[in-house]
């Protein structure tokens, strides 16, 4: 039964209904999210490689005028960032659980 | 500067063991470097190695020879302090030689 | 939008509760790094009893034949001579002032890389030779070398092999800075990042002895032994800092600068938990 | 102590050798053969070749069968592709040119060597192996060709980054 419900969830997240093409003003504030994240994981000194990637492509494909490409990789950006964040702070006691004792 | 090639040539009775390990890129030109460009081929092709006045060893080497290339062989007829002459040649015309006494 | 990022935190708090549960959840204890060395080191002579104390600092080599067959056929004539060499000269070459990294040094900076890093009480940190070495060149009005290209690597080449098979031999003297930069390391070393969610110690003690791809995985007893190396991977030199920074990425984790505090400290930590084990360096590896 | 070099390899290979060498001395009394086919000059164009079989044909002109005699040390997987230690021994007599082939890199030679009378019919080097794939060695003994061959897994380490 547990294993079920992060799948069902996993399921929701991919079905959500597709909004209107995205514009500049979208792409920026998502970018913003994205960027803000990314700084707090980097303070945090526990960056993913991968966060810094998706920021760039993100930028990459605003460049290019495809916002939506840009809105969608500035998401996934924000969070791998978060994801990381989130890393950062349950290891701070979970590496206990790895030492040699 | 320091010769590019170490050798090293031990008698052991009548046969000498050499051991040569040599400092060059032994680039293929398949690779590319960080800006995405190609590496042109540099590679040593030919490789000889003398002792008293007669080749013991001749290499023939393609770009599928590792980088600061090692080879290792044996030969009859030579005796302590006899010198080995080793000399190679590049596709780019480079060269180098160096002179080692058997020990 | 934002129910995308309400899913994504509750499946990420299911994770939190799974990982708070875990049995050995222990509140914070003393720091003893004398009993830590030696259930380290007990740790890795249990799981590889056949394997001979000394041998550990030989890495793959001391979990694999085949692999150590191929180490030796290299070691008759190894990748690193020149690296050795090139070391050797530029330690005798004095600087424009004269002097020479022999004045740097105690004992002419011969045979004692086995007592790197140290904690210098007066800075209050971590000192490894890497950091010594530039701090050297700067001290007589040289430019430093990057802490991950051959000039380094040549250096602290020529110095570990002034000290092959010198027993490890890391101090942590008797302030509370030393014993905190030590278990700063410690938790360096066991903490997971990156986005594989890898810690130094999911390769190195959880799984020495078994592949990824490739490459044998090296236990992590003695692992620093034989820095710096030659790594046929980057078919050229490394040095400790170089393989710190290229392991983080592999994780996809955003390596620190070189010498950050993180990684002086964890090399302060590794190397203690190696006390006794002998210098190995320079090594070569896959 | 010394910790790295391992003694022992070093006096196998020379144990070795001394084996070759008692052999060949009974083999080669009468006069030496006459030159073998291949010529002083680089083979350009057999390093030029994709495959192994052109290969051989543009450097020997004629092809191998395998034999015992020709003995291929090669390990199962390659420590790392770039550079794997591969070394033949061979008890034949009258050897004049030993040379090694990776079937599937970019051009399946990789090195040739001539081998003058009285140097041991024995060679070691290290060779670059784009794939897992077929190494042989091939050893021109007496104008015919005998050859070894065997597979040598490659793939890169690490877990990816």
């Amino acid at each position: 039964m547990k294993l079920s419900l992060p799948l069902a969830m996993l399921l929701a997240l991919s079905l959500a209904p597709a909004a209107r093409a995205a514009n500049e003003a979208d792409y920026k504030a998502a970018y913003a999210a994205a960027e803000a994240a990314s700084r707090e994981a980097a303070g945090m000194r526990n960056q993913w490689t991968v966060t810094v990637s998706a920021l760039a492509a993100a930028k990459k494909a605003a460049d290019g005028g495809d916002f939506d490409r840009a809105v969608a990789a500035a998401k996934e950006a924000e969070a791998l960032a978060k994801a990381s964040i989130f890393q950062a702070t349950s290891e701070k006691e979970a590496w206990k659980a790895m030492e040699i004792r | 500067m320091a010769s590019s090639i170490r050798v090293r040539a031990t008698a052991n009775g009548d046969i000498t063991e050499v051991q040569a390990l040599i400092q060059h890129p032994m680039d293929t030109g398949l690779v590319k470097d960080a800006k995405g460009e190609v590496i042109p081929a540099h590679f040593i092709q030919r490789l000889k190695f003398e002792c008293n006045g007669k080749d013991v060893f001749v290499a023939d080497w393609g770009t599928a020879v590792s980088k600061d290339p090692y080879v290792k062989f044996s030969f009859k007829g030579a005796k302590k302090g006899d010198d080995l002459k080793v000399s190679w040649t590049d596709n780019k015309g480079g060269s180098d030689t160096t002179t080692a006494k058997i020990s | 939008m934002n129910a995308r990022f309400f899913l994504l935190g509750s499946l990420s708090a299911a994770l939190v509760a799974f990982a708070l549960t875990s049995p050995r959840v222990i509140a914070a204890d003393k720091v003893d790094p004398v009993a830590d060395a030696k259930a380290f080191q007990n740790f890795f002579f249990q799981k590889f009893p056949t394997v001979k104390h000394e041998d550990f600092v030989n890495g793959p080599y001391s979990m694999n034949e085949d692999m150590k067959r191929q180490w030796q056929e290299k070691e008759e004539f190894p990748p690193y001579e020149f690296a050795l060499d090139a070391g050797k000269e530029m330690f005798a070459t004095p600087f424009r002032n004269g002097k020479t990294y022999a004045d740097c040094f105690p004992n002419g900076g011969i045979g004692i890389r086995q007592n790197y890093p140290y904690f210098d009480t007066g800075e209050g940190k971590v000192v490894t030779l890497e950091l010594a070495l530039n701090r050297c060149r700067e001290a007589n009005g040289e430019a430093p070398y990057s802490y991950v290209k051959d000039e380094m690597a040549s250096l602290t080449a020529y110095m570990a092999f002034t000290s092959r098979g010198k027993p490890m031999d890391i101090k942590i003297p008797d302030d509370p800075r030393a014993l905190a930069a030590y278990e700063n390391g410690k938790r360096y070393f066991y903490t997971r990042r990156g986005q594989m969610n890898f810690s130094c110690a999911s390769c190195h003690v959880q799984s020495p002895g078994e592949r990824i791809r490739a490459e044998i995985l090296a236990p992590a007893l003695g692992i620093l032994n034989a820095m710096p190396i030659y790594r046929s991977e980057w078919s050229g030199m490394g040095t400790t800092s170089r393989r710190f920074v290229t392991c983080n990425s592999q994780t996809r984790a955003v390596p620190l600068e070189p010498q950050a505090d993180e990684y002086r400290d964890v090399e302060y930590f590794l190397s203690y938990v190696a006390n006794g084990l002998p210098i190995s360096g320079p090594g070569a590896r896959p | 102590m010394t910790i790295t070099t391992g003694p022992h390899p070093t006096r196998r290979l020379i144990l070795q050798g001394v084996a070759g060498v008692a052999l060949l001395g009974l083999g080669n009394l009468p006069f030496a053969p006459a030159r073998a086919a291949a010529n002083d000059k680089y083979p350009e164009e057999a390093f030029k070749q994709k495959s192994e079989a052109d290969a051989i044909k543009a450097l020997y002109g004629k092809t191998a069968e395998p034999s015992d005699k020709v003995k291929l040390d090669a390990p199962e997987i390659a420590e790392n592709g770039g550079v794997v230690p591969i070394s033949v021994t061979t008890t034949l007599d009258k050897v004049t040119s030993i040379s090694f082939f990776v079937a599937e890199n970019p051009s399946a030679l990789a090195a040739s060597y001539k081998i003058p009378d009285g140097t041991i019919p024995a060679v070691a080097n290290r060779l670059k192996m784009a794939k897992t794939t077929n190494v042989t060695a091939i050893v021109e003994a007496d104008g015919k060709l005998y050859s070894a061959t065997k597979e040598v897994k490659v793939t890169v380490g690490g877990c990816g980054g």
